[in-house]
Parts: structure tokens; C-alpha cells; sequence
């Protein structure tokens, strides 16, 4: 790693960087353009995210206060646990524990650096970690593995049984740094009995494993609030959801990044019900005026990403389907499966979706322990992808309800679970009616392939397979 | 009317210049590293053999990697596009071509109109493409044009299990180190390359007449090849490495007919 | 006494002939496809160089893919073990050695007697081998000894795909499409090649002083490269073209083993 | 007599399995060693352990697995495609690991295009990620849905009696290999790491009562000869699975010999005996959930290092080879941290990363041994 790299401790910069970004707007729309300028790399990031208005600024305030939690965790008496974005956040918040979410620091490091993780991605590979290894979770790990970051006090994972490398990373880090690594394992069913009965001994175990960590006991009223909360926010991303398979979808191509940044940093926590609330406010105000959510105000296409967004510098994936008037019904990492949800009433599978009952502990803690086994990706792609509940129902569900044109898988060569089906999948979605184009590039890492290529490959696609001229 | 095809790619470029159903001339040149010079050229050289001037082109489409940087091209079409539309239009019952380029590698299933229905490219590590051959041929000391016909003496094909081009070329070495004939090595790399490219064909279950097109169709060895990879005999098209240029060639037809 | 080191690669081939730990004659060439043939032209310039014949050299290591095939040879030894003592000879103070060869990378710590004390190759991908410099330049119409030189006269250079040499080409022609400058790409590919490198030194634990052999330590892009994300300065060997270290060591070996069966 | 062990670990359809099939048996193949071979032998069906020899193109399988997958797998479906598991009655996948995981979902679908790909025997064995009581648990639930499966699709009753018969003969067959080890590890080596590696790959695809006779006499035969190999460099082989003999050989050349590994088709197959217990079906889901692991059971890292040191220290190992297939993360990852930790310990250690199948690279993969052993020298 580069010795500049080393001066500061890159969450420090990251709370720095956003925390002045998320107070750009407050002078002048001159001395934004001033300010902006003196940082080229993370310019194209804020004009896309201020370009949002205010759900925009209250996503910088939010993922500001993200860090400066984790920086300021230690002077508080607070643990740290590193863990990933396919796990609820909101038992950490109820036992206090600051959650470090790799996969976001790595997208929030992409966004504002002009050479993105690369340094610490190839960190990861100096000190053993394999380099076909998952690039979201290297991205943001190789800081810490170098101690570049705050102490990690314990790792907590939910990947196993649904992404090896994933889990692999967690695995490595707990063992390369010595710190207490807690997994929770999910079987390849969903709704089984004995699954549910699984998911819930493991949950517990879980409880018990984090307050032997902290020397807290899990506060039920706390549990009780952030849950309560919780499912504020499902209704809101009900609404939302109801509001994006309109036609034309009143929502801007951001908002999916915007939904599950809300709930991967902050579920059951009032920052990210108000920033729902200021983006349900736009797209109600859109959809009365039956407007689109695109710049130009002209839907041409609705395109459905099956597996992850792409997080090239300066959010280049969003400014190119707004450019090129596509609207963005989001990936299947941005789709939470509360019985609430929209699609869940909408196919009728209340089954596979989670209800929180917070009539006492018992209920709380099964209703986060359904919750946390009904995540993206811990939901969808742990059983065969044409197994029900799975991948493909869900992705074919979603991409019909919202009367998308096309399919695009993108993920990292690290992803040996979907790399492992995707031709298969995608032979059936294509049968299904859906143009579906696999992309080989890595959405955390623009060395795998330029952001060039990706763009020019997702755009002839476009045009060969004649969706738009 | 007149119109023209342009196909810039990585190793080579063509120009066509077709007269409603009719090939009035063609041309084929190495490219160099400016994309626009080289189409300049190779078109230059085409309107010469048809002995006529850049104004009696009607319109002209250009296509391959270097199609945005074509200075007289009235419009662009992917590759993709093109071989689907040149292929049908050389040999209408085709509804799978397998192109190999210098760059990439791709399969392309058409309807009877040769719209493109799906199309993959070759996989990331599993270079089946037309560069493979010439690095190999190099390696070998070869000419690639020589590649075929010395196929053709193969008794026992080698095994190449890499699927990276560059480790697969020490492979190459090392079984010349071992003696083992270079026919068998050469035939060896051509089934390589052909079952990468029956991969392909495979994941998106073409079916149907299947054609080749691109440079590497040439040769007789990867023809061969490939049709033992895929279990069904392939029909021959008449200019596998201009097909590009024609199908662009179409292309600018169907524009001319869509203003008049 | 005399002795020689043959060092078989697979993009070239190099022989030393050294004189009591004098280098009199020196030759290197492209490789053939036999390494037997490649071994023997090579050496028998040197011979001619130094004007000796075969029977004079007293001890012969032979190094390099091809080392087991050459016929003139008493021992063969990996390149590894030669790069490591002759870098240590021509350098005193070096501690960490990268070697690039034609089909892969390698990095060496090594003790004072030019010992190794760890090891690593790239087995990853082919995109951190010389072979991926030379597809690369060959693409964007340079010269393999003119691409170094781009660096310097780059004003943006591109983040370059280093995942895959194949899915590379198909970025740089992207690029050059783009009408991207040929000096941007080419430093692209150089610091490419550069962060492939530093994680191979730091991987084996980085010691001062660091130096580099094989063809690619003429490349002034890789090297500045390299030196920037090192935070340290790279060596430089002066004596002999840094591709012939391999051989030097394996001329230095075969002194040593042969005063060894001199003394027993 | 090593013929026999090597030509049942070179051909997947051996003598044995040929017998075996015209005598009326059935087989069933499995992916990986977490799944009881016992419940098979109980049902009288010769239980075999899926391998990729043999395999030369991945054209088939390139058309249903991506490219950044693991080659054991590929090669796994692409012999099934072209008709060379013809002899398979069964298959039994498990999460081994992702790559082998998907082997469940590709291996379908090209059942659904290619005729006689996919036998009609097809079962997921969904083994856990952890030891805790509710993972065994959940696992002795699965392995009772395993047998009923077979008893099902077969038409058998598996009886707890012949479940205990085949534990005792599973286990004195691990026992036998136990002592082959031994005679590996001892100063003077009786037995080379190719023909050890032989003998374990036979007893994957052999019926265990032969093999253990063989074994038996083997062990006999290897005590009486008095010539042992010294004066070479004493390695062990560790990560992800190897059942090439060739490769072994490769490494142990003239101046190396493996006297140890821990290895998924090695030590780690027959370390640990079944402690019999009054239901059988308990009995082998605690050995095989929790015997001698693999890097899929996250978490456990100072397990396997201990297991490591200790067979290290028992072998008198001069150097450790520490090698993953392309795409193995999960054992590619750990070797680098067991290179930490290990050459902390004053243990040298060569990490390569080599691909499954036809062995390639030869010249790549000699040149790091060579290097390696010059580096063990000194």
C-alpha cells in the first residue's frame, strides 16, 4: 500500500470527506462549484447525489454520522463488529454495538477516491487473502487488515450457506486479526419449519454471543423501539415500491441506491425512516404530475438489474441510464421481504416474507431472527436458482411487476454462487421474455474492466438487441 | 444506389461496396493502430477496385471496434449486428453464427431476417479468440495462414487444459520441449479453441443452421473443429472475414430505403 | 577458472561466461522453440565473444524453463535461485529482488550470501508477465523498449483492466477508439503492471535494498511506478543488462560448485 | 500390488466398479468427504467419490458453469455430459463449497438438455456451516432424510444393525490408512506420497471390505521390505483437493517425498473414527460434521493450524507446500495466513495456486519445487 495512503486512517477520511461533502450546500450554488472543483474525484458522486435534493443531502448527513459513530466508538465505550450488508444492523443498534458494514465502506472509498480501493484491495493479496476472492468486501477489509481504521472488536457474519466469499472474508479477518468471529448459518430452504426453527436456535445464539462481547443484556424495550421502527420503514418502502411500477416511474434512477443505503446503515433507526420520507415526498409530488423521475422526464426503457448495481467512480452507472432515459427498478439487493412489501402482497407470498411481532422478547427476537434470514441475497440466492423463493421466481416476480425491458446481471469475478448458475438463469429469464445481458465487469474494482467497456457493452446491448435505437 | 460497409477491428480492416443485392468491390487490410487511418485506406483501396468515388456511395455504415472513429461513415452498427444481417443475407437458412474476431469471440443467434435474438461473448480466462491463434502461431513460428493445412497432418491432438492465452502459449513451449509434433499441437489449439466456442453456442441453445464468420473461418483446421464441437456440419458462407462489412453494407441499404 | 551460466527463458536466451568472477564474455538472443538449439547458439557466441571453446569452461549451470535440455550443462538450477546471486552479486546491498520474466513474475528476499529466504511467483494471471507488456504495446503500435518511455509523457493516465490479458486488449482498443493518447494508455499499462508487482514484493515482506532484473527493469515506466507505490528507489544494475542476471548467477553457482569438487 | 491401487485411482470405471456392476450392484457417486459413505455400504450400494480424471475438454461445462469457477466441478459435469458416469445409479451433492454447490444446478440442467447426463437418484445434502447443538441437530435430521431417500428410491430397508456393521468396517478401514500414515511419518519412509495418495484415491471408488484386505496386505508387505527412501526432503501437502498422483509425483521428483497432507482425499478422510452411539444415523453425523475439517467450516482456523503443527512436528516435515485450485478461495485464503503463521513457527512454506485436471503447467509448477527445495537446502 502506498505510504500516503498510511498518514490517515482511511474512516477518519471518510467521515472528513463526508461530513464537509454533506455541508456543501449550505452556502451558495457559486461556492458549491467552487468547492466541488477542489475535489475532482468525488465530484461526479455529489452533483448525482445533490441532484436529488434533499433525500441527497440527508444520504451525505446520514453516511457522515456512520462514520463518525465508528470513529468515535472507543471514547464511547462502544464495540465495533465488522460485518456485511446482507445483515440487519438493528440488533447491533439494540445492544449499542457500532456495526462497520465493509461493503458500504468499500462503495463510500469507490465514490470519493480518484484510484478507489485498488490500494487496499491489493493489500488484501500481499498479506494472503486470494485475489479472485469478492472485491466488495476486500475493498474496505484491506484497511483494516493493515491497521489503517478503527479497532475491530468482533466480526459477525450471516453469509454462510448463501456466499462462500463472502463469509470467506470475515472468516479471514477474524482469524488474521485474532478477533471473535460469530456466523450465522443459513440453510438452502427458506420457509421450511425446520429452516425457520434453525434460523431462530442460531439467532439466539447469536444474542448470547454479542453480549458475552459487549457484557450488555439485550434491552427489550430498545429491541421493541428499533423494530417498531422497522416496520415504519417497510410501509414507506411499500409506498415507494407501489410508486416505482407506475408508468412512467415517478422515482429517480438513485433511489434504489438510496432505499437500501438507508436500511443496510441504519434499519430500525429514525435516519433512515426521515430519509425515506423526504424521497416518498418527491415521488409522490412526481407521480401526482404523473411525471418520470429521469432528468429529461422522458421513460424510454425500465431496466431491472438481478444482481448488483455497479459502483464505478462518480455513480457512472446511474448517470448513464439517466442519460440515456432509462428508468431504474433496481436489484435484488434493494428488495426487503416484509409482509408489508408491495411485491410480497402482490405475489401473495406471505410466506416467505417476515412479520414483526413485538408482543414480548420471544416474538422480537424471532421476528429479527425471520427478518434477517429474509435479507437480500440471504433470501434469494442460498437454495438452486430455479428452486421456489429463489433467485429466479424472484427475479422474474419483480422484473414482471415492474414491467421492466430487460435483465442485467453484474457482479465480481469473486462471486463464485452466482457465477456458478448465471448462464443457466439467464437462459431462463431470456425464455422468460426478458433480454438479459451478463456483464463480466466488477463493480467494485474498474481494473476487472473499464468503465468504458462495461458502459459501451450495456449500450450495444441496448441497440443489438433493438430496445432502443 | 450505391452503399458501403466499414468494418474496423482489431487485426484487420474491410470495406464493402455492394450495388442493391450485388458485391461491386472489397478490400481487406492489416490495421494499424489509428482506427480512422485505417478505414480511410482500406476504403480508399475498395472504391478503387470499383472505380468509383466517395461521392457515389449513397451511404455508408461503419462497424467493429474502431466504427466510432470511421470518418466517412454516415451512421455505426454494432459488429454484432452486422455478422447476424451478413450471414443470413450470404446464406438464408442460418440462424447461429459463431464470429471469431481478433478481439473477442461471440455467438449470435438471428431470426429470418438476421436480427439478432441473443449473443454471448467469450468468458473472461477462456480467450478463444482470433489473437490466440496468432500468438500461438508465434510461439510455434508459424504463419497463421499455415495454420490449416499443417492441421491437417494431426495424428494425436494434444490436450491444451489452460484456458488462459498467455499460460497456454508456455504450455505450447513446453510440449514442443516434450517433441510432441506440431501438428498435433496446432490441431490441439484448434479444438481448444472450438470447444470454447461450442461453449457459447451451448448457453444460449442455438440450434439451426450455424455459420462462421470472421478471419479465423479461413481456416480449414478450426472449421473442422468446430464442427466436431458442436456435432453438426456448418455452412460454408462465401466471405466469412467480410461479413462484417457486408451485413454494414445492408445496413446502410435499409437506411437509404427507410429516408427515400 | 573458468565457468558459464546458460539461461534458457522462454522469450530469450542469455549465456555468461565468467573468468575467476570476471565477466569476459556475455550474448543474449530470442529463443527458438527447442531450448536445446536456443542453449547452444546462444553459448556459442559467447564462446566466440570470449573466443574460447567448450572444453575450456571448467563448470556450466544451466538456468531458465529450458534448463533441463540443455545438453553442455553439469547442473541445472532454478532461474529463482540465479536470480537471487547474481543480483546479490552485482548489488551488495540488495535484500528483495522482482524478476519478470516472458511467462511470469517473481519475488525473492534473500540473505548475504544471496540465499533465498522467501519466494513468491504470480500464478494469478498472465497479466503480470512480460508477455502481457509485449501484447499490449504490440496493440497500441509501440515498440516493447519505446513503452517505458510513454509514462513520462503521460498527461491522464487510464485505469488499466489487469484482471485478464485477453479482456485487457479489448480495454485498450476501447481506448484507443476513444481516441485516448497512446502515451495515457501506454502508462496505464505500465502502472498496471507496476501494482501487480508491489503486491508480489510486499507479499514476501519488502526489504531495502530492492532491485529489479529481466527485461522489464529497462522499462523506466514500471520501474517509476514501482518506486511510487514501494515508497522506496529501485536499485539499478549497471554492470550487465539486467535480462542476463539469471545467467550471472548461474556462472557464480557454477564457480562455487566447482571449487567445491575441486576441494572434496 | 501397488497396480492395483493405482489403476483403481486412475480409471473411474476400475475393475472393481465393473465387477461390482455385473454382479448386480448399484452405485451412487458423492462430491465430497462430508458425505457417510456407510448409509451406501448399509444399503448395499457401492458408495463412490466423484473425480474429474480422465476429463479433456470443458466445452460442456463451460456452457452451464461461469468462468471464475473452480475446475473439479467442470470436470465433474462435463464427464457426466459426455456419458462417462454412465455407471452411476445416484449422485449425492453437498455445499461443499459454492463452485460445488452449483454443481446441483448446472448438473440438472444439463440433464434437461443432454439425454443419460443426470441419474435418477439426484440428492442435495445440505451439510452445515458450524458445530453448533442445533447444527448437529439439523444434521442428523438430514442424514435420516438421506437414508430415507435411499430406501425410498432404491427399494431398501436400511437396518441400524447393517448401519453398525458398515461403521466397523468403514472404521477399521480408516484405521489401516491411519497405520499407512504412520509409516509415512516415520524417519526412514516406507512408502512414497504417490503410491500413499494411490491407495487413499482406491479407497474412494473401491468396495471398503476388498479394499481393506488389499490394504491389509499392503501394510504387510510394506513392514516386511526392509528398503526404505532416505535422504530426501520431507514435505506435506495442504489445501484443496488432490487426487492426481501425477501432481504428487511431480513435486516429490528425486529429492522430495510428501510424508504427510491434510487433505479432503488424504489424512483429513480417515483421521477420525465413527464413536458408535445407540442410533448409528447420530453416530455418523457427529464424525462427519465434525471430523478433521475443511476451511467451508468458517471459524475454526485455530483448529486446523493445531492439526497442522501437530502432524508437522509428527512427521519430521521439512517444508510445507500450501496449494489451492484457481477460484479456491476458501482454502487459498487460509494457506496464506498458514504461511504467516507458519514460517513464524520457522516452518518454510511454497504457496502455489495450480488449476484441476489434466496436469498442466508443468514447467511453471516444477521450477517453484525446484526453487523451493534449493530455498530447504541451506
Amino acid at each position: 500500500m502506498r505510504k500516503e495512503l498510511k498518514e490517515y486512517p482511511f474512516d477518519w477520511m471518510l467521515w472528513r470527506a463526508f461530513a464537509a461533502a454533506a455541508r456543501l450546500k449550505a452556502g451558495s450554488e457559486k461556492e458549491y462549484r467552487q468547492a466541488v472543483n477542489q475535489i475532482p474525484y468525488f465530484r461526479g458522486a455529489l452533483d448525482a447525489i445533490y441532484g436529488i435534493g434533499e433525500p441527497g443531502r440527508l444520504l451525505l448527513e446520514m453516511v457522515a454520522e456512520y462514520f463518525e459513530k465508528i470513529i468515535h466508538a472507543e471514547k464511547r465505550g462502544q464495540k465495533t463488529a465488522i460485518t456485511t450488508f446482507c445483515f440487519s444492523p438493528a440488533v447491533f443498534y439494540a445492544l449499542d454495538i457500532v456495526p462497520i458494514t465493509l461493503e458500504m465502506m468499500t462503495v463510500a472509498m469507490g465514490a470519493t477516491y480518484k484510484r478507489g480501493t485498488a490500494d487496499f484491495l491489493d493489500y488484501c493479496n500481499e498479506v494472503g487473502f486470494t485475489e479472485t476472492s469478492c472485491s466488495s468486501q476486500r475493498g474496505s477489509l484491506g484497511a483494516y487488515l493493515a491497521g489503517n481504521g478503527v479497532t475491530i472488536d468482533m466480526v459477525v457474519c450471516d453469509s454462510p450457506g448463501v456466499c462462500d466469499t463472502n463469509v470467506n472474508a470475515f472468516a479471514f479477518a477474524s482469524a488474521y486479526l485474532d478477533k471473535p468471529f460469530f456466523q450465522l448459518n443459513m440453510p438452502p430452504d427458506l420457509i421450511a419449519a425446520r429452516s425457520t426453527e434453525y434460523h431462530r436456535a442460531d439467532y439466539r445464539a447469536l444474542i448470547d454471543f454479542l453480549e458475552e462481547q459487549t457484557g450488555r443484556k439485550l434491552d427489550t424495550a430498545k429491541l421493541r423501539r428499533i423494530l417498531e421502527e422497522v416496520v415504519r420503514q417497510d410501509l414507506l418502502m411499500a409506498e415507494l415500491e407501489e410508486l416505482q411500477i407506475l408508468v412512467p416511474n415517478p422515482l429517480p434512477v438513485t433511489f434504489n441506491l438510496l432505499i437500501y443505503a438507508g436500511r443496510f446503515l441504519y434499519a430500525g433507526m429514525p435516519q433512515c425512516t426521515k430519509l425515506l420520507e423526504s424521497m416518498l415526498a418527491i415521488g409522490r409530488e412526481n407521480a401526482g404530475r404523473n411525471q418520470s423521475g429521469l432528468s429529461s422526464g422522458r421513460e424510454k426503457l425500465r431496466g431491472f438489474f438481478c444482481y448488483i448495481d455497479h459502483y464505478g467512480q462518480d455513480f457512472r452507472l446511474w448517470q448513464l441510464l439517466d442519460r440515456m432515459d432509462i428508468s431504474y427498478h433496481g436489484n435484488i439487493l434493494s428488495k426487503m421481504w416484509s409482509q408489508d412489501a408491495h411485491y410480497v402482497k402482490a405475489f401473495d407470498r406471505q410466506k416467505e416474507g417476515y412479520k414483526i411481532d413485538t408482543t414480548d422478547l420471544d416474538t422480537l427476537i424471532d421476528s429479527i431472527s425471520d427478518l434477517n434470514s429474509r435479507m437480500p441475497m440471504i433470501k434469494s440466492i442460498r437454495g438452486p436458482y430455479d428452486a421456489p423463493h429463489m433467485w429466479l421466481q424472484d427475479t422474474l416476480a419483480l422484473a414482471k411487476l415492474h414491467k421492466a425491458d430487460f435483465i442485467v446481471y453484474n457482479g465480481t469475478p469473486g462471486c463464485r454462487n452466482t457465477w456458478g448458475m448465471v448462464k443457466p438463469f439467464a437462459r431462463d429469464t431470456e425464455k422468460n421474455g426478458f433480454p438479459t445481458l451478463i456483464l463480466y465487469s466488477d463493480a467494485f474494482d474498474m481494473r476487472v474492466e473499464s468503465w468504458e467497456t462495461t458502459a459501451s457493452r450495456i449500450e450495444e446491448f441496448l441497440k443489438v438487441r433493438r430496445l432502443c435505437s | 444506389m450505391i452503399f458501403a460497409g466499414c468494418d474496423v477491428g482489431s487485426l484487420t480492416a474491410k470495406a464493402v461496396i455492394m450495388e442493391e443485392e450485388k458485391i461491386l468491390a472489397s478490400e481487406i487490410i492489416l490495421a494499424g493502430t489509428k482506427p480512422a487511418l485505417s478505414a480511410q485506406e482500406v476504403m480508399d483501396k475498395t472504391l478503387q477496385k470499383a472505380g468509383l468515388s466517395m461521392g457515389k456511395i449513397a451511404w455508408c455504415v461503419g462497424t467493429g471496434y474502431g466504427r466510432k472513429q470511421i470518418p466517412f461513415s454516415n451512421s455505426e452498427e454494432s459488429e454484432i449486428a452486422c455478422h447476424g444481417r451478413g450471414a443470413v443475407w450470404s446464406a438464408p437458412a442460418v440462424r447461429t453464427i459463431v464470429d471469431i474476431g481478433g478481439q473477442d469471440a461471440k455467438a449470435i443467434k438471428v431470426d429470418e431476417q438476421g436480427n439478432v435474438i441473443r449473443y454471448l461473448y467469450n468468458d473472461k480466462c477462456a480467450s478463444g479468440t482470433g489473437r490466440f491463434l496468432e500468438i500461438m502461431a508465434d510461439a510455434l513460428g508459424i504463419a497463421l495462414d499455415d495454420l490449416g493445412k499443417l492441421a491437417r497432418n494431426a495424428t494425436d491432438p494434444v490436450t491444451l487444459s489452460n484456458q488462459c492465452v498467455v499460460f497456454a502459449e508456455t504450455e505450447i513451449i513446453s510440449l514442443v520441449n516434450e517433441g510432441r509434433n506440431v501438428a498435433d499441437i496446432i490441431a490441439g489449439l484448434h479444438r481448444a479453441l472450438a470447444n470454447r466456442a461450442a461453449s457459447m453456442v451451448g448457453s444460449i441453445v442455438a440450434d439451426a443452421e450455424v455459420a462462421m464468420t470472421g478471419g479465423v473461418a479461413k481456416n480449414s483446421g478450426m472449421f473442422h473443429a468446430l464442427e466436431t464441437a458442436l456435432g453438426v456440419p456448418i455452412r460454408k458462407i462465401d466471405h466469412p472475414q467480410l461479413n462484417g462489412a457486408i451485413g454494414a453494407a445492408l445496413f446502410a441499404r435499409e437506411a437509404t430505403a427507410a429516408r427515400s | 577458472m573458468i565457468t558459464a551460466g546458460c539461461d534458457v527463458g522462454s522469450l530469450t536466451s542469455k549465456a555468461i561466461i565468467m573468468n575467476d568472477n570476471r565477466i569476459v564474455a556475455q550474448e543474449l538472443i530470442r529463443s527458438q522453440i527447442k531450448p536445446a538449439e536456443s542453449a547452444v547458439a546462444v553459448m556459442e557466441c559467447a564462446l566466440q565473444k570470449a573466443g574460447l571453446t567448450i572444453q575450456d569452461i571448467n563448470f556450466c549451470v544451466g538456468t531458465g524453463y529450458g534448463r533441463d535440455k540443455i545438453p553442455f550443462v553439469q547442473e541445472a538450477v532454478s532461474e529463482i535461485t540465479c536470480h537471487a546471486m547474481g543480483a546479490r552479486w552485482l548489488l551488495p546491498t540488495v535484500k528483495t529482488v522482482i524478476d519478470i520474466g516472458g511467462q511470469d513474475c517473481k519475488a525473492m528476499r534473500i540473505d548475504k550470501d544471496g540465499k533465498i529466504v522467501k519466494f513468491i511467483t504470480n500464478d494469478k494471471c498472465a497479466s503480470g508477465t512480460g508477455r502481457f507488456l509485449e501484447v499490449m504495446a504490440r496493440i497500441i503500435g509501440v515498440s516493447l523498449d519505446d513503452l517505458g518511455g510513454l509514462s513520462a509523457r503521460a498527461k491522464a493516465p487510464i485505469t488499466m483492466a489487469n484482471a485478464c490479458t485477453v479482456w485487457a486488449q479489448a480495454d485498450v482498443i476501447q481506448h484507443l477508439n476513444d481516441g485516448i493518447a497512446a502515451e495515457d494508455i501506454g502508462a496505464g499499462i505500465n502502472n498496471a503492471m507496476a501494482s501487480r508487482m508491489a503486491v508480489l514484493a510486499n507479499n514476501i515482506g519488502l526489504e531495502r535494498d530492492l532491485c529489479m532484473t529481466g527485461g522489464v527493469a529497462k522499462n523506466v515506466g514500471v520501474v517509476a511506478a514501482l518506486e511510487k507505490l514501494l515508497g522506496m528507489t529501485i536499485k539499478r544494475i549497471k554492470k550487465v543488462d539486467p535480462q542476463l542476471v539469471g545467467a550471472v548467477g548461474a556462472a557464480l553457482i557454477a564457480a562455487d560448485k566447482c571449487e567445491r569438487s575441486a576441494a572434496s | 500390488m501397488m497396480k492395483i491401487f493405482h489403476e483403481s485411482s486412475t480409471i473411474l470405471f476400475n475393475r472393481h466398479v465393473q465387477n461390482w456392476k455385473t454382479g448386480g450392484g448399484k452405485v451412487v457417486g458423492y462430491t465430497c468427504s462430508y458425505v457417510p459413505d456407510e448409509i451406501f455400504y448399509a444399503a448395499g450400494i457401492l458408495p463412490y467419490r466423484l473425480r474429474g480424471v480422465g476429463a479433456r475438454e470443458m466445452n460442456i461445462a463451460d456452457a452451464y458453469f461461469g468462468p471464475f469457477i473452480c475446475s473439479l466441478p467442470k470436470c465433474l459435469l462435463q464427464l457426466a455430459s459426455e456419458g462417462k458416469y454412465h455407471f452411476l445409479e445416484g449422485v449425492v451433492v453437498t455445499p461443499g463449497c459454492d463452485s460445488m454447490r452449483r454443481l446441483d444446478d448446472c448438473w440438472r440442467k444439463a440433464g434437461e438438455d443432454i439425454t443419460e447426463t443426470l441419474p435418477s437418484f439426484f440428492f442435495h445434502y445440505a451439510v452445515p456451516h458450524k458445530t453448533a447443538d442445533y447444527s448437529l441437530k439439523w444434521f442428523i435430521e438430514e442424514t435420516h432424510l438421506l437414508k430415507c431417500a435411499v430406501e425410498k428410491h432404491f427399494n431398501v430397508t436400511i437396518t441400524d444393525a447393517q448401519l453398525h456393521n458398515a461403521i466397523d468396517i468403514y472404521n477399521e478401514g480408516r484405521l489401516l490408512l491411519s497405520r499407512l500414515d504412520a509409516l509415512r511419518c516415520a524417519t526412514d519412509v516406507a512408502i512414497s506420497g504417490a503410491d500413499a495418495l494411490a491407495v487413499v484415491l482406491a479407497s474412494t471408488t473401491m468396495p471398503r471390505k476388498a479394499f481393506n484386505s488389499l490394504l491389509m496386505d499392503l501394510i504387510a508387505q510394506i513392514e516386511a521390505n526392509t528398503d526404505r527412501i532416505t535422504g530426501r526432503k520431507r514435505l506435506m501437502l495442504v489445501g484443496s483437493a488432490n487426487d492426481d498422483v501425477e501432481l504428487v509425483r511431480l513435486i516429490e521428483g528425486n529429492e522430495a517425498l510428501i510424508v504427510a497432507d491434510n487433505l479432503c482425499f488424504g489424512a483429513r478422510f480417515y483421521a477420525d473414527l465413527v464413536e458408535p452411539e445407540d442410533d448409528p444415523v447420530a453416530a455418523l453425523a457427529k464424525r462427519y460434521l465434525f471430523h478433521n475439517d475443511c476451511p467451508r467450516m468458517f471459524g475454526d482456523y485455530k483448529g486446523r493450524l493445531s492439526i497442522l503443527k501437530e502432524k508437522i512436528k509428527r512427521a519430521a516435515v521439512d517444508g510445507v507446500i500450501l496449494q489451492n485450485i484457481r477460484f479456491c478461495d476458501l482454502h487459498g485464503s487460509e494457506n496464506g495466513i498458514f504461511e504467516r503463521d507458519l514460517e513464524t513457527a520457522g516452518i518454510p512454506c511454497l504457496r502455489i495456486e495450480r488449476e484441476y485436471g489434466p496436469l498442466v503447467e508443468t514447467g511453471r509448477i516444477r521450477m517453484r519445487i525446484d526453487a523451493f527445495l534449493e530455498r530447504l537446502e541451506k
